[in-house]
């Protein structure tokens, strides 16, 4: 049977992903910040992962206004990146994983959650940039992706409650997948930040530290948050902390938390950083 | 029935009447994801816009680099975020423009909301 | 407050708005099927409904498999149709109602329905034919309509029970929001038919009258299906009957039934047409 | 867990096996919504299904007009019905190819089945 054998929480922000185009990362600005990886990557080379399952939102790359899914899933064999208008490279293809991308699909449907089925998706930096963290120079090539994208952009949003529970169910979908793969879950994104309005620029240190506890110990607590809690709470982008929240959801054994960081700020943004171990 | 919008200065909630309010916008902004659309505009800013449906209001938001007008005007953030690209606006342009804050000014107000102080 | 004053069933294949376009309502073939409308018509014409809301399926013309959702409802201030590739006449522009639509979209997603949401769509002949249908000679222009879209082709598909609970879901929303406005519901497609494979062809008229009869007095039973049960007794494409069950959903007070008609062959389906009042 | 698939001779169960097995080739006809997408496959039939990558076994079907042999190979029937339309084939004549019988017997069929004979 496929098992979850951990997670890793991590920002998504194009910043990180134009550092890394220009070899910043030992910069003083993002060396705080990127210094907190190795440990991660060297876990992930030591279990390698035979399916990474991602949860992120698009940010106008592939979806548009004109139809937009508040949850969706890839099950395509291959996603392709492509130019997000502001000059962030491009990555090459990510390999995807059929068969459990449409056993979790199908389950999914089944236990009543509406999910938009992709066949063909062009992948954006929320998914991208973690990729590129996790595995510098591109070196993914060898890890099957399944693409989770959830709405955080328009109201409607789905609420915390929700992600969570998408979560759940797509924790218990992999695990009655009847194939021996090892799988990790990417929560990504967040934390408090907020880009738009004369709010711009807020950040709540407080909170995303909370958060983070929070995510590793007590998850229900923050379910308990309405979209406009958070929005209040963590900046107008802050609900991108669905993300975590539907990755945490997946995790329904035991946790040990082996590393963590948190640096703010990074662009515009609270940087949170989590590597998990699961067993049942 | 629908929660209560929280009433919070500063903010504009990307709701369904804004986003029908800025549906052309937003689209126009879109396109940018094509290097051949942003030469477009780029090119004549203000046939771009027409060719996209504009409102006036949206149009002057647009030539004007008024992000707090595009926002009133519809404008999502993640689309607006590609036409700052193509002003080579970043992330602490755009918050500075916002705010009416230098960008030193707006960098060291991330610093201290980051450091919690 | 909004008010459901009623409900329409109606078949919605193309060969019935390609008669119309050809002025064949006459003939020996389509009498026995045309003739059946004048008086749900003469209902529409009589009860003047502000908004209608079409429970639908899009064969292709709007979605394809890249990004097909499970749901979808519209928001935008008007539809188009467009050319399908097989010669039926595109109809004029549809006008939407986008602040109940919104509504209703906000409402769902709170209540944990993962709906997409669609400001800009071509709406196809399983949208349009209905319209036809209920205002020849494009006599729709006076009325405000909220497209909700089911998938009905790609498996996983969503369940009979979920499609009621959409519509139990619709329902509530429409009867919550603060205007008043008159809405009548279409449910479309149906009944069993089969267009694919050595099995084409078949039709199940005993399963289709009975589900005329449970559609009115007992759709819980319907819901207790499958959609490979649908399949099995109804057809390959008999599981259209889930966009009859939905619309049923939304009917949560007392209906009646004013006027029905059931008849076999029309092209290679069942035809049921149903006129339900509502009221609380 | 996903329920399990019913046996039902004659029925093609359109799932993602099938629907990743047929995706150029729904992609194909998903195309002939287009009346310029509809001329150039006329114009060169192979040169269409090479254009959008179908296997050799897809594109055999496509110019045999063998739509069981479509079905088989991931074609949904409601792309496959652009192409029938292309052909000027109506959902009659389609089933007679299916059914291997005449367009007048599979009427037939049809009115029986109808009539709950
Ligand atoms: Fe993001
Ligand atoms: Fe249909």
């Amino acid at each position: 049977m496929a098992k979850i054998i951990g997670a890793v929480t991590t920002s998504h922000i194009p910043a990180i992903g134009m550092a890394m185009d220009n070899k910043l990362e030992q910069t003083p600005y993002w060396k705080p910040f990127f210094d907190a990886y190795p440990p991660v990557r060297a876990w992930l080379n030591e279990k390698k992962p035979d399916v990474v399952v991602i949860f992120y939102n698009d940010h106008g790359l592939e979806f548009f206004l004109d139809r937009k899914p508040t949850f969706a899933i890839g099950t395509a064999a291959q996603y392709l990146n492509a130019d997000e208008g502001w000059g962030i490279n491009t990555i090459p293809p990510v390999t995807g994983e059929t068969e459990l991308s449409w056993h979790i699909a199908t389950d999914l449907v089944e236990n009543e959650f509406d999910i938009t089925i992709c066949q063909e998706m062009r992948v954006d930096h929320g998914l991208t940039v973690p990729l590129s963290l996790m595995w510098p120079g591109h070196a993914y090539g060898h890890v099957k992706v399944i693409p989770v994208c959830i709405n955080c952009e328009r109201y409607p949003m789905p609420t915390p409650a929700r992600c969570f529970k998408l979560g759940q169910a797509i924790g218990r979908a992999i695990e009655s997948f009847d194939q021996d793969l090892n799988v990790v879950l990417f929560g990504t994104g967040g934390l408090s930040h907020q880009l738009d309005g004369e709010r711009a620029g807020f950040i709540n240190r407080e909170f995303d530290i909370d958060c983070m506890n929070k995510i590793v110990t007590a998850p229900e607590e923050l379910t308990k948050l309405s979209n406009y809690d958070l929005m209040e709470i963590g900046g107008a982008q802050g609900v991108e902390l669905n993300m975590w929240l539907a990755m945490r959801g997946a995790l329904t054994g035991n946790i040990t938390e082996l590393h963590r960081n948190y640096h703010a700020p990074i662009s515009n943004t609270g940087a949170g950083l989590l590597l998990l171990e699961h067993e049942h | 029935m629908p929660l209560p919008k929280p009433n919070l200065p500063g903010t504009y909630i990307f709701d369904g009447g804004l986003s029908n309010k800025g549906y052309a916008l937003n689209k126009m902004c879109y396109s940018f994801n094509n290097v051949t659309a942003r030469e477009a505009f780029m090119a004549d800013e203000a046939a771009y816009c027409d060719q996209f449906g504009l409102s006036d209001a949206q149009k002057k938001a647009i030539l004007d680099r008024d992000i707090i007008g595009l926002l009133s005007e519809g404008g999502s953030i993640y689309y607006l975020a590609k036409f700052a690209g193509l002003l080579k606006l970043n992330m602490q342009d755009i918050g500075a423009l916002q705010t009416g804050m230098s960008v030193d000014e707006f960098k060291e107000m991330l610093r201290k909301n980051g450091a919690g102080e």
